[in-house]
């Protein structure tokens, strides 16, 4: 046994995040750790790599006890982690990012930048990401980010390494790679804890597995004794029906059309990031977005909804008319809604009650006598509280004390009180747990029936079967496909991704 | 109510950030401790609302008298009329207000006639011609224009006089020898510089003596300050207008007492004049007073 | 009024009991400080502190500052003083415009909306971070205010203008009165109105505001334009204390208003904070200045006194808070 | 160095053409300006602003800010003078001790870091925002000042001492020599060793720098000591230089500070900026105070034309920054 926790329990003022979990990380395994949003995964991998320095329960490391003062002595004890948040210093390079806390320094104290570059390509090299060592972090996609994470958790020569929803951001190609990356590891020896929603992965990937559930630790076994459908109802801990999506015959009125939308490079002379695209939306239906990462799907929601105004040709329809939109505000206006893809910079506001978040939009029609009225406001939160099922303590609760599945339906509540006519949906399942995604899938047909128009981008191929009626492929900010559900199938949609 | 309690007087001075003032201040509170009472000195930091502040506080504290440097000769009418309806005296030392029966009774350095009587003394240092600077103190304060009105009120008589550069150095030392640095660039060629304080002056002359212009340009100060005196008898600087500050704190001390005890018929008005002290006279001088 | 209150509850318990602490301190070691007499005057002294606080309250909110508030003060205080004592002559056409009153305090109150508005603009329009624009604008208003009076103080501004600052209305001072109302309006607006919570909101994640559809450079430039209005009506009532406008008055206010913003428990970096909390601590630093004269603390020492006593309420504030 | 250079061009290169621009304007309109004297003028003046920036610098790349600088500065070299013309007399053993050029000026510098230490100790320690931690530092620093100068000024302090503020060595001024020497090894820590990455972490994400094992509130103790430290050379520089300390010396040098690190293009948010950045800010301001000057704007003018003119440059360089 590499590692094991015994008895682990942690509070934070008053909730009981984790109540005497065991768990056990053996060696040359890939050990998955399963559960829903909020079960205690990242916790307890917080107290395994020294983050928390308070808790009950006991870790041995190959035996011996331990106890971790600080993240650098977990580290120098043979323990890396790559957090579920992205720890990236955002105006510092890839290689200064790669490097923090562990710069090498030459004889006189200053740092030896030239073998840090030289060490940094090589392990950009090996995670066949091929970007300068020197961009700052802040350039890169999400899912580049996530990638640099994964290369500071393989520097340090660790017994155990930590991943902690490693692939929310990335997709496909990256994901392989990172997969041969955790096999070479496996033969060497080490204890891999992998925390992932995606359980298609963890059935590619580990070997074991242990379920957490509102903090207790459920069962462990080994991954090949068991299904999906078992492990699901460990994780929510009754069985989870998904309910298949109704084939319908979406209507054929139209609702929005986009036609030849371009977006031009803010460098000169570099290609456009988005070209001549154009699309219909109608009334009811579900039009899902697929691409591989940087192909253009965020910027394409950008461009509609005003947050590039300057550089965007083309025009977009609603119903007919032309839409002039200069700004979210002209956007929400002429009755669209964008969910974003990153919750924690474009969604929620931190310190803001869950129910001031979810009233924020439509604000106006919460007044009484010119001044906001707290019972309207309560009846607004409390509809879609109950509406969305989103499990908060009380409306009053500050958003950013909730699970992140929760976060993401008080956010879709802020703007289906503005009573939108399309709503857009940048990967809207990203690192939330199954019973969630089930439950978000659920609602999104449901506004598709009330006659919304929703556009989704996902980089889940099988969300976009769970939900689309039509899909369309963007590849390099051109349209490469555009299929009903029926004639798509995955490969169809991959070669076109790559097209 | 004098009986109860011991006697107290305040001493409300428009600022120490600025050694005159501090000395002013220390020697109205020893004078009035000599004469048996407990003082308190109160720092109006050149703001006329937080000397308000300072005379409403000093009136609910039950002080008897109140021995004042008014910031501002407008600005602080009003608050020697508050105390005066509190029936507390006051008595200015060396600012003036502008109200002829608020205050008790007003001791006052004369700015105005000093810098008149130094603007004659630069111009028969200068023969009557040549290019002068002038380093004004801070542009909102009164006694920045009452010494500079004074000494133009002479000065400007002289035609052959030019006033080739009149920028501000905020009664500063350290400002005044920055400013005078970057004017020495631009006027190579001056004869004086006037400044409206001492602080002033030794700045003035340090930026001098920096570009070796020590001996070529006469430096003129007011105020009488420590390092002014000593620079006079080593003939760096010229000449500077001599101030009494303890004469006033003194004298606005043992009046506050007088009235305490009695006595009610004070002159509105005492002027104190400020001399013109040269390297002539230089010997009967010391710091802020006569020997 | 009752239910305002409750709302910010959470911000403001800390700093009253350092405020408590406070006052228990000073009335052992001093038998004035409770007195009547002595609560008025503590209260008409930080009025004009309340009025640019709440201001500053609502920039800080936005994860702003505004250092011009002080010279905005000086300058809109000499602008209506000015136009009361001498009018406006106009030589080329031979004119002279006199001013009502209220006409005057109208435009000071106006100018000071402008100048604020400016700041907004700047920072809005071209991206300057708000530090550096409102450190022009101290500079450029106090220049200003210098040129308009020439150096010299504006006085004797006729008898009924010093009402503002001196009168007493139903046993209570006119100043007091005036910060009242301004406690009450901002309250209101902070937490009953939409442009209230669009305040909060930007300063806690500007860009998810902006994606709900909130005009960002809008509110700014309301919240800018209000920070200068109540600086200019805290000129106002300097001015008509004094029955005189100051050429050099209020000069570092911006760091008393920082401060109450901040002891009162207003994150410097917005979205959290309360109108409350921003006046208990400028009754704070108002009790302190008070206590230090009552206790017959010496000037030097006062000022290490003030500075370790700001600290320690901080401190405690920071210890009684349970998250962050 | 080269090396060095080439790593801030980023940041440095818009403020460089406000400085260029301004320039051409100054000498259009004074011929005086571009000499080699006003030339060594403008640098001598500057030195003390680019050793009190240069701390701030470091302060505000993680998100601090440190507006005690100014008295710190008038505290240590008050200090320093004091013990270099009076000693320390202690009555009781009546014991006198007298202190060599040298161990004054060692004395004066590590008070500095102390009074920063201790700002970096409330800062950490007790979560005291910054702003109000070095507020209070500032007005205690202020009246200790006047408690060890009684309010007067300490003068003559003797040949050797005002060597660093007035001295030549090697054709080049001793002030500007020694903010060349702060500049170098400012430059060198930010840019070459593992702590100036970390203060730029810690700037760019706390939280992320503290889980990658860097120890918080240990850089920003070393940080507020630095800043301290610098602040008590520029203080030694001023006090030389004059050959006199001054109760009131560095009155709004804060500002100043943070005027030319803002101009610069540190964001005072934390984690981006550059010491070149700075002090290219701090020979603008310097320019500017020597250009108003030259030209004999009058000071009613001065401070509106400054204020303008830092706008403008903030303006040109934010136009010219292409992403934020
Ligand atoms: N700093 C904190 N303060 C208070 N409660 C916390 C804190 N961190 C986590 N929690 C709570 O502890 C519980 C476990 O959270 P944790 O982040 O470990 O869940 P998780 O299993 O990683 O979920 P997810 O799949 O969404 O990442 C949750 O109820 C969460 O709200
Ligand atoms: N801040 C930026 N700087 C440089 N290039 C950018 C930036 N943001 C986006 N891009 C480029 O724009 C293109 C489209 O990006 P976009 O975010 O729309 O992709 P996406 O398909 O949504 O991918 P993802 O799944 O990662 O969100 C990519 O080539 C990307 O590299
Ligand atoms: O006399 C004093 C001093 O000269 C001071 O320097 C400025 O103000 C005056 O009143
Ligand atoms: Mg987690
Ligand atoms: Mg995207």
């Amino acid at each position: 046994m590499m590692l094991s926790a015994k008895n682990i329990t942690k509070k934070f003022s008053g909730v009981t995040a984790l109540d005497a979990v065991c768990i056990d990380l053996q060696a040359g395994k890939v050990n998955a750790i399963i559960g829903e949003n909020g079960a205690g995964k990242s916790t307890l991998m917080k107290i395994l790599s020294g983050v928390y320095t308070e808790y009950e329960g006991t870790i041995y490391l190959q035996n011996k006890p331990q106890k971790f003062a600080s993240t650098k002595e977990a580290e120098n004890a043979g323990i890396a982690i790559i957090h579920q948040e992205l720890n990236m210093i955002p105006y510092l390079s890839v290689v200064e990012n790669i490097f923090l806390g562990r710069e090498v320094s030459n004889a006189f104290g200053l740092l030896d930048k030239a073998f840090m570059l030289k060490k940094t390509q090589t392990l950009l090299q090996k995670l066949r990401l091929n970007i300068d060592p020197n961009t700052p972090v802040k350039n890169l996609k999400v899912g580049q980010q996530q990638l640099i994470e994964i290369a500071k958790a393989l520097l340090v020569d660790a017994k155990v390494i930590i991943m902690d929803e490693p692939t929310s951001a990335i997709t496909g190609a990256e994901v392989d790679v990172l997969f041969e990356i955790i096999t070479a590891l496996k033969a060497e020896g080490k204890a891999i804890a992998y925390i992932s929603h995606k359980l298609d992965e963890l059935f590619k990937i580990a070997d074991t597995y242990t379920v957490l559930r509102d903090g207790k630790s459920i069962e462990s076994g080994e991954m090949s004794a068991v299904t999906r459908d078992n492990i699901v109802s460990k994780m929510v801990g009754r069985e989870l029906v998904m309910i298949p999506k109704k084939k319908q015959e979406g209507s054929k009125t139209e609702l929005l059309r986009v036609s030849h939308l371009g977006i031009k490079h803010e460098t000169l002379g570099k290609s456009d990031l988005l070209k001549d695209i154009s699309f219909v939306l109608n009334k009811g239906e579900i039009l899902g977005i697929f691409g591989l990462m940087g192909a253009g799907r965020t910027e394409l929601f950008e461009a509609i909804f005003g947050l590039a105004p300057r550089k965007v040709s083309g025009e977009v329809l609603m119903e007919g008319q032309r839409l002039h939109i200069h700004s979210p505000a002209d956007a929400v206006k002429a009755g669209l809604a964008l969910v974003s893809e990153d919750r924690k910079k474009d969604g929620i506001v931190p310190e803001l009650s869950v129910k001031q978040n979810i009233c924020i939009t439509t604000l106006p029609d919460l007044l009484s006598n010119g001044v906001l009225d707290n019972r309207k406001e309560n009846n607004l939160a409390d509809k879609y509280i109950q509406e969305l099922r989103i499990k908060t303590s009380s409306s009053d609760q500050l958003i950013k004390n909730l699970s992140g599945g929760n976060q993401q339906k008080a956010i879709l509540a802020k703007w289906l009180a503005t009573k939108p006519k399309v709503l857009l949906l940048d990967e809207p399942t990203r690192g939330i747990d199954v019973n969630a995604k089930a439950e978000i899938y659920k609602l999104i047909n449901q506004l598709a029936e009330s006659g919304l128009g929703i556009i989704m981008i996902s980089s889940e191929l099988p969300e976009i079967f769970a939900v689309s009626d039509r899909v369309i492929v963007l590849s390099d900010g051109k349209v490469t496909g555009d299929y009903n559900i029926n004639e798509a199938s995955e490969e169809i949609l991959l070669k076109a991704a790559i097209a | 109510k004098t009986s109860e309690g011991p006697k107290k007087m305040a001493i409300v001075v428009s600022t120490l950030n600025n050694p005159w003032f501090v000395f002013l201040a220390e020697n109205a509170a020893a004078k009035a401790k000599e004469l048996g009472y407990e003082t308190k000195i109160f720092d109006s930091q050149n703001n006329t609302a937080l000397e308000s502040d300072h005379f409403e506080n000093a009136i609910v504290s039950g002080y008897q008298a109140i021995l004042f440097n008014p910031t501002d000769a407008d600005g602080s009418v009003v608050n020697v009329l508050k105390a005066k309806d509190a029936g507390i005296p006051v008595f200015c030392m060396d600012r003036e207000i502008n109200s002829a029966n608020a205050a008790t009774s007003q001791i006052l350095s004369d700015s105005f006639s000093g810098c008149v009587a130094i603007g004659k003394f630069f111009v028969q240092q200068l023969n009557k011609k040549g290019n002068y600077v002038e380093l004004l103190g801070l542009v909102g304060d009164n006694n920045t224009w009452a010494r500079s009105k004074g000494f133009h009120s002479l000065v400007d008589n002289y035609p052959n006089l030019k006033m080739v550069a009149q920028q501000s150095a905020d009664f500063d030392r350290n400002k005044a020898m920055e400013v005078m640095e970057s004017i020495l660039q631009a006027q190579p060629n001056i004869d004086a510089v006037f400044c409206g304080n001492d602080a002033m002056a030794m700045g003035a002359y340090q930026a001098l003596a920096g570009a070796g212009k020590a001996n070529k340009v006469k430096v003129f100060g007011f105020d009488g300050a420590d390092d002014v005196v000593g620079a006079i008898k080593d003939g760096k600087v010229a000449a500077t207008g001599m101030q009494f500050p303890k004469v006033m704190a003194q004298m606005a001390a043992v009046y506050a007492d007088e009235y305490l005890k009695g006595k009610r018929d004070f002159p509105a008005k005492i002027p104190v004049a400020v001399e013109l002290v040269t390297k002539e006279n230089i010997a009967h001088y010391t710091a802020f007073g006569k020997k | 009024m009752n239910l305002i209150i409750q709302k910010e509850k959470l911000y403001k318990l800390q700093s009253l009991i350092a405020l408590f602490v406070l006052c228990i301190i000073i009335s052992i070691l001093s038998d004035k400080f409770l007195t009547v007499a002595n609560g008025w005057n503590v209260l008409r002294q930080i009025s004009v502190n309340i009025c640019i606080s709440v201001g500053m309250t609502l920039v800080v909110l936005t994860a702003g500052i505004d250092l011009s508030v002080g010279s905005v003060l000086a300058l809109c205080g000499a602008i209506t003083a000015g136009l009361l004592k001498n009018g406006i002559e106009l030589p080329l056409q031979n004119l002279f415009i006199g001013f009502t009153l209220l006409g005057a305090i109208i435009i000071g109150l106006v100018f000071g909306g402008a100048l604020g508005f400016f700041n907004g603009w700047v920072i809005t329009r071209f991206k300057v971070p708000p530090f550096v624009a409102t450190l022009a604008m101290l500079t450029m208003a106090r220049g200003l205010t210098m040129l308009w009076t020439k150096g010299f103080p504006i006085s004797n501004l006729g008898s009924n203008f010093d009402y503002i600052g001196t009168g007493w209305f139903i046993g209570v001072p006119v100043p007091v009165w005036i910060s009242i109302f301004v406690i009450i309006i901002a309250m209101v607006l902070t937490t009953k109105t939409p442009l209230g919570r669009y305040i909060y909101a930007i300063g806690g994640n500007e860009n998810a505001a902006r994606l709900s559809g909130i005009k960002i450079h809008k509110i700014k430039l309301i919240v800018y334009t209000l920070a200068g209005g109540l600086a200019a009506l805290g000129g106002l009532m300097v001015t008509a204390r004094l029955d005189s406008a100051q050429p050099n008055a209020g000069t570092g206010y911006e760091l008393d208003a920082i401060a109450a913003v901040v002891i009162g428990g207003t994150s410097l970096s917005g979205g959290r904070g309360s109108i409350l909390g921003t006046v208990l601590g400028a009754i704070i630093i108002g009790v302190l200045n008070n206590g230090l004269v009552l206790l017959n603390v010496s000037p030097f020492w006062q000022q290490v006194v003030k500075g370790m006593v700001i600290l320690l309420a901080v401190i405690i504030d920071r210890a009684n808070a349970k998250n962050d």
